[in-house]
């Protein structure tokens, strides 16, 4: 052993991680060496869908423990389109948590939905879209992309879709929905404001008499005013979010991207 | 003419031990743009004749010379695709040699492995021989060289002991034909036109070691010029690389010659064939000015 | 990222709480995962209007013990990019000789097509990832410096993981604590590249240089800075830093016959 | 040396190469390379790789000897091959392959040395991870860490063969006073052009003799 | 005797040093139905007749119209086996996906043709396998500008200024060798007249182009370095092409000639 040094004192006064950090040595009792091939990079994400329109919302931070790496790190993107700047997309997709997975997922996606147009001759509808995506992150269950999915688009109808994943490919059509760092910050947000959860009509009576507010169908303009207050919010109390904000909306007549900036701390 | 069917398998050797479909793939090579090779004291030369098959090919680009790892060079006549794959194993075998050596394959090893490489098609009878004859021009380091990746440098006034009488490195020149069989050669020449070009070659003397890589460019694109038989072929493009060492032109890579030296070379090569032919009918030099 | 390239890639403890690793199959075959043994500290970098410039100090350390101390971590590419190591030299030098043979591969065709900075990060980030998906990852964060398609400057990193991430300063290892907030001082966002100067960027990298070297222990005073432009690259190799300062330590007071 | 759970032999010993020059001897620009061992073992732990190649190795005996085979069988087919001999890049080159692509099976830090007519005497490290680095001098082995010091203010540029000897010399005798796994005979080998010249100092008589017999 | 026996197979070399089954390979090219291409300094077109010959199931394949989005950059037309076409279309399109996955960048159009090439090559080296009964003619842009490159069975390829091949095309082709020099400096319109000129020359006396047997396809340098995305003109789209020839034909025939003129004057 002590040929190689003292090879424990690489880490001696670091933080404690999770494995032995001495490095395989010679011959030195049993060799540690795990690799942890994950990491989170903050950031949080957003996605309603409304009666003819879809928003994605994401922050542009991207972090790593208490570092940011960058504060323009975009986490909402264009699914398809005819070239690699996704003109004429008509679907979009939100990663947030590991963001290598994510940028490979992304990748993944696009091209079979490049693909799909080039074999079939159309552009893939967002409930085939939704499906094949469940699909990619299935098919790595042992050895997942760590990102939290939403793809967004208009159905056949022309009503806006949302479709929310887990890491593992269950997914879900959904109204709205909430991920990364502040979603639990944000989703009840959006459950009170968005499905008018706990809100009841006055007046209308005592215990179960109680009525709730009736839904109805959220505007455009309001829904991004709504996104654009779940982030403000999010960035006083997630130190994870923050920079910027990064909305695509998705109607009938494509894809609009918007950008505003966040609070910077 | 009388064949006996020995002819049509490769790997099949006829009674009085010949290899015909070798022989053939050779006529192949002899149908295609003559190609040259010279090698100088201080560098290699690499030169061929494009013939214009048709008006519409776009003028300058087609480059049939192709660069192996970055100090060797490859042309070849006969049948073009079958360079480019001559080039492609080429090319393999020098990344191959960078993997397990770390340093640029020698270009006499690269020739002898081609050359195994080629003889290897002459073997079986489910595959043909090559129809190419190639000229590989390379020029191996004089100085140096690091393992490729490493760090550190050595004590500052460099390593102690050296033989300073040992030259190391320097031109290779080889030509590989399809049978397998290749030489060293100080001047070499294929295709067409190599019968008229061996002969000039032959009096450049280059065994001597005395003619520079800046008139072995000139004598190139002049042998090529004189190989060229406008009376049968249409007009055809000089395609020419070169390879110097360290202190030379291209420091040690193998690259074009730059246009305005290739086109100074055509036209003291015109001009020279022009002095050659004053005494044949002068129709020949007005087709060449068009 | 922090300072111990051993733990890159790594959990940690006290926000993932102790890792279960049970389940990873701690013997059998294919197993590949290393730890990076000589390794080098930070790289730093930042735009400026006309390009990038980069700078890492010439040491790799062998865990404690400062153990090469002449070890170039910038590599040019093709006379338009620079690429800065951080992390395992053994995997560096690995990288190396794969961008080597790209750059033969690439000028084959000699076609007048060129591999930019951002072809070269996308290319080095897929290189990465593939190696963390195999469990074989390459011990590196790389910042890889030029221009883009268009010509702007162009400044992205690439880790173990193979994480990417662009912004217009980026440092990597130690350099993302002390140095990065030093950067961000002066370029603090993409709309400030414009109005920075070659030597202003140099000026700046330079004191980050210094001050890495005040508070890092495992870093040198001798380093290696790249200007890299769309007119090509300047690359120097053996600088020493300048006008160092520890005059301060007379002025400090704390323990044993110091009290006073 | 001992046994570890492993089952590995490790061995312990210092190694200094150096790669040094110097003028006004004829033809006795060298590269130097020596080695220290605890005495119990016969041979030291340099080993010949090719008549003027010598591999230098730390850390696990059963590893590094293994590594040491492979290349040597690879150089003496190199040489066959090729009818020219390897020079002391491609054998530190195939070293480091090894040492890289098997890093975590092989705990084998190695210093190449050699001498080639062309390249003179050269000195490569390869430590741990397998990374390569060309050196002026290496050093490696526990009682390496005693000497960073000895080394870094001794070595000069262009020194004699004789110089480089007693450099080699000093370094080993601090290596074997302070560390306490190196100890024993000092063992050198000297390569030049004119071939590999052992030599032993023993501490009998302060590592003065007998030298090269 | 009229056959020979050195054209059982791709292996085996004539005394003349011909493989025979490559050259019948070619033949097979003209069997297909005319296609042409031609560049000039700024765009690349393709032109072709759609009436498919008993070969072919698709005449054009356009990375831009049914290949849209991955390859905007370049698209091909065919002359031979629709089939083996597809493969090599597939198989560009499998590269040029790689290529802007692995560096982030479209795929340069002399190294993707040069891939087909190679492989076609492949399939003329070794026994028990056949060469490709298709040519193409390869049209695109990339950082180095337009590009039209013709492939052929034996692995050939070849980078041109304009080109046909097919039935016929022998005639299209002196069409495009006459009018050779003023394809550089030609507009958008010009070059697809040119292009509908020289097709038409390869037609039978009594035939016309109409919308139903032609198609055109277009790709261009826009403004600022961007693209004009790889598009296909077909059906009804082609009448724009079509209608602009005819109209130049009746206002004056020599119009090409003379736009050319004055270009030389400038």
């Amino acid at each position: 052993m002590a040929a190689l040094f003292g090879q424990d004192a690489l880490t001696d006064n670091g933080p404690g991680y999770a494995f032995s950090q001495a490095p395989s040595s010679a011959a030195g009792g049993i060799r540690e060496r795990s690799f942890y091939p994950y990491t989170d990079n903050g950031g949080s994400t957003l996605g309603i869908a409304g009666e003819d329109f879809t928003i994605l919302a994401g922050d542009t931070r991207s972090t790593s423990g208490y570092n940011i790496n960058t504060r323009y790190a975009p986490k909402v993107f264009k699914i398809g389109g005819d070239d690699s700047e996704g003109t004429n997309a008509t679907i979009i997709l939100s990663v947030v948590g590991f963001a290598a997975d994510g940028q490979i997922l992304k990748e993944r996606l696009d091209t079979i939905v490049k693909m799909y147009r080039y074999q079939h001759g159309k552009p893939m509808s967002v409930k085939a879209c939704a499906q094949r995506l469940s699909t990619i992150l299935y098919g790595k269950r042992f050895f997942p992309y760590y990102v939290h999915a939403i793809l967004g688009g208009l159905d056949e109808e022309g009503k806006g879709a949302l479709y929310s994943y887990d890491p593992v490919g269950s997914y879900e059509r959904e109204q709205c929905r909430a991920g990364g760092a502040a979603a639990s910050l944000i989703m009840p947000f959006l459950d009170n404001q968005v499905n008018f959860k706990n809100q009841y009509v006055p007046e209308s009576g005592e215990g179960h008499a109680l009525q709730e507010r009736p839904r109805v169908p959220l505007k455009r303009k309001e829904t991004e005013e709504l996104v654009r207050d779940a982030f403000t919010s999010a960035v006083e109390r997630h130190i994870e979010v923050g920079d910027g904000l990064q909305m695509l909306v998705v109607t009938k007549d494509g894809v609009e991207e918007i950008y505003s900036p966040l609070k910077r701390d | 003419m009388v064949r006996t069917g020995y002819d049509l398998s490769n790997s099949v050797f006829s009674p009085d031990g010949r290899n015909f479909q070798v022989e053939y793939a050779t006529k192949a090579v002899e149908n295609g743009g003559t190609a040259i090779g010279i090698r100088c004291k201080d560098g290699v030369v690499l030169a061929v004749e494009k013939i214009i098959t048709s008006k519409l090919l776009k003028p300058g680009t087609n480059k049939r010379i192709a660069t192996v790892d970055k100090h060797v060079g490859v042309v070849s006549s006969g049948l073009v695709p079958d360079g480019r794959h001559f080039v492609s194993r080429a090319r393999d075998e020098a990344s191959s040699w960078r993997r397990f050596i770390k340093s640029p394959i020698p270009t006499s090893i690269i020739a002898s492995r081609l050359g195994s490489y080629v003889q290897m098609y002459t073997l079986y009878s489910s595959v043909r021989p090559f129809g190419v004859t190639t000229i590989i021009g390379g020029w191996d380091s004089e100085e140096e060289l690091p393992v490729d990746g490493q760090v550190g440098s050595g004590p500052k006034m460099g390593a102690g002991g050296k033989d300073e009488s040992l030259r190391s490195g320097g031109p290779g020149l080889y030509m590989i034909e399809p049978s397998g069989l290749y030489w060293g050669y100080y001047g070499a020449a294929t295709g067409k036109g190599r019968q008229v070009a061996k002969g000039e070659l032959e009096k450049l003397n280059l065994q001597n070691g005395t003619l520079s890589l800046l008139e072995g460019v000139k004598e190139a694109a002049r042998i090529i010029y004189v190989a060229h038989d406008d009376s049968k072929d249409k007009d055809f493009e000089l395609e020419m690389t070169w390879i110097s060492g360290k202190d030379g032109p291209t420091k040690g890579r193998h690259e074009e010659v730059p246009a305005k030296l290739r086109e100074e070379a055509e036209k003291a090569a015109k001009k020279a064939l022009e002095g050659e032919d004053e005494e044949d009918d002068s129709s020949k030099g007005d087709k060449m000015e068009e | 990222m922090n300072h111990f390239p051993q733990a890159w890639g790594r959990p940690r403890d006290d926000i993932y709480g102790h890792y279960d690793a049970s389940f990873l199959q701690s013997s059998g075959p294919n197993q590949h995962t290393q730890s990076p043994v000589v390794t080098g500290t930070s790289v730093i970098a930042v735009k400026f209007k006309d390009g990038v410039v980069v700078a890492a100090d010439n040491l790799a350390s062998y865990g404690s013990l400062a153990r090469f101390t002449d070890v170039k971590r910038l590599r040019t590419f093709n006379d338009t990019t620079v690429i800065g190591f951080g992390g395992d030299v053994s995997d560096m030098q690995y990288l190396d000789r794969v961008l080597s043979s790209l750059d033969i591969k690439e000028s084959y065709a000699n076609d007048g097509h060129h591999l930019n900075a951002k072809n070269l990060h996308t290319y080095l980030a897929k290189v990465l990832y593939k190696r963390r998906s195999d469990f074989n990852p390459l011990w590196n964060q790389l910042l890889v410096a030029g221009t883009d398609d268009d010509g702007k400057p162009f400044l992205s990193s690439a880790d173990l993981l193979g994480t990417t991430f662009s912004a217009p300063t980026l440092a990597t290892g130690f350099g993302a604590h002390l140095a990065q907030p030093l950067l961000r001082r002066i370029v603090p966002d993409e709309a400030a590249v414009g109005g920075i100067t070659q030597e202003a960027a140099v000026a700046a990298v330079k004191e980050c240089m210094k001050v890495l070297f005040y508070r890092d222990a495992r870093s040198l005073d001798k380093y290696s800075i790249a200007v890299v432009t769309n007119e090509g690259i300047d690359l120097k190799e053996d600088e020493k830093l300048e006008a160092q300062s520890w005059a301060f330590a007379e002025g400090i007071r704390g323990y044993g016959t110091q009290v006073s | 040396m001992d046994m570890r759970k492993t089952g590995m032999l490790n061995e312990d010993g210092i190694h200094i190469d150096m790669d040094h020059l110097k003028k006004g001897e004829v033809n006795a620009d060298r590269e130097l390379r020596i080695q220290e061992r605890t005495a119990e073992r016969p041979l030291g732990p340099t080993l010949p790789i090719e008549s003027r190649i010598s591999s230098l190795r730390s850390g696990s005996a059963a590893d590094t000897q293994a590594v040491a085979d492979i290349v040597q069988y690879n150089l003496e087919q190199f040489g066959v091959e090729y009818d020219m001999p390897p020079t002391t890049q491609t054998a530190a080159a195939m070293f480091q392959e090894l040492c890289y692509h098997n890093k975590d099976r092989l705990s084998a830090g190695m210093i190449i040395a050699g001498y080639d007519p062309r390249h003179g005497g050269q000195v490569y490290s390869i430590p741990l991870g397998g990374s390569l680095h060309k050196q002026s001098y290496a050093i490696g082995g526990s009682g390496s860490t005693y000497i960073y010091g000895y080394c870094d203010a001794n070595w000069r540029e262009g020194m004699t063969e004789e110089e480089g000897v007693n450099f080699v010399k000093g370094a080993l005798q601090e290596a074997i006073k302070w560390d306490g796994s190196s100890g024993g005979v000092i063992r050198m080998v000297v390569l030049t052009a004119k071939g590999a010249v052992r030599h032993l100092y023993l501490p009998d008589n302060g590592y003065t003799g007998p030298g090269t017999k | 005797m009229f056959r020979n026996n050195y054209d059982n197979d791709s292996v085996t070399f004539s005394p003349q040093g011909r493989i025979f089954q490559v050259e019948y390979a070619q033949e097979a090219v003209k069997q297909g139905s005319v296609v042409v291409g031609l560049v000039s300094k700024t765009h690349a077109v393709l032109v072709a007749l759609k009436e498919c010959s008993s070969y072919e199931k698709q005449l054009l394949y356009i990375n831009g119209g049914r290949y849209q989005g991955i390859d905007d950059h370049f698209g091909i037309a065919l002359a031979g086996l629709a089939s083996d076409a597809r493969v090599l279309s597939n198989f560009m399109k499998q590269q040029a996906l790689s290529s802007k996955l692995t560096y982030g960048r479209a795929i340069p159009l002399e190294r993707i043709v040069a891939s087909i090439g190679d492989r076609a090559q492949t399939n003329t080296q070794h026994y028990g396998k056949r060469p490709y009964g298709v040519g193409l003619l390869i049209a695109g842009i990339d950082v180095t500008g337009p590009h039209l490159y013709e492939f052929q069975p034996s692995g050939m390829t070849q980078e041109m200024v304009a080109c046909s091949i097919g039935a016929r095309s022998q005639t299209a082709r002196t069409y495009l060798e006459r009018n050779l020099d003023e394809f550089a400096n030609a507009s958008k319109e010009q070059l697809v007249q040119h292009g509908l000129k020289a097709l038409k020359n390869s037609l039978p006396q009594d035939k016309e182009l109409t919308i139903d047997n032609t198609t055109v396809a277009v790709i261009g340098m826009g403004k600022v370095g961007k693209l004009e995305n790889f598009k296909l003109y077909d059906g009804q789209d082609v009448s724009v092409w079509l209608d602009l020839d005819s109209e130049e034909k009746s206002e004056d025939t020599s119009a090409a000639t003379e736009g050319a003129a004055m270009e030389i004057d400038s």
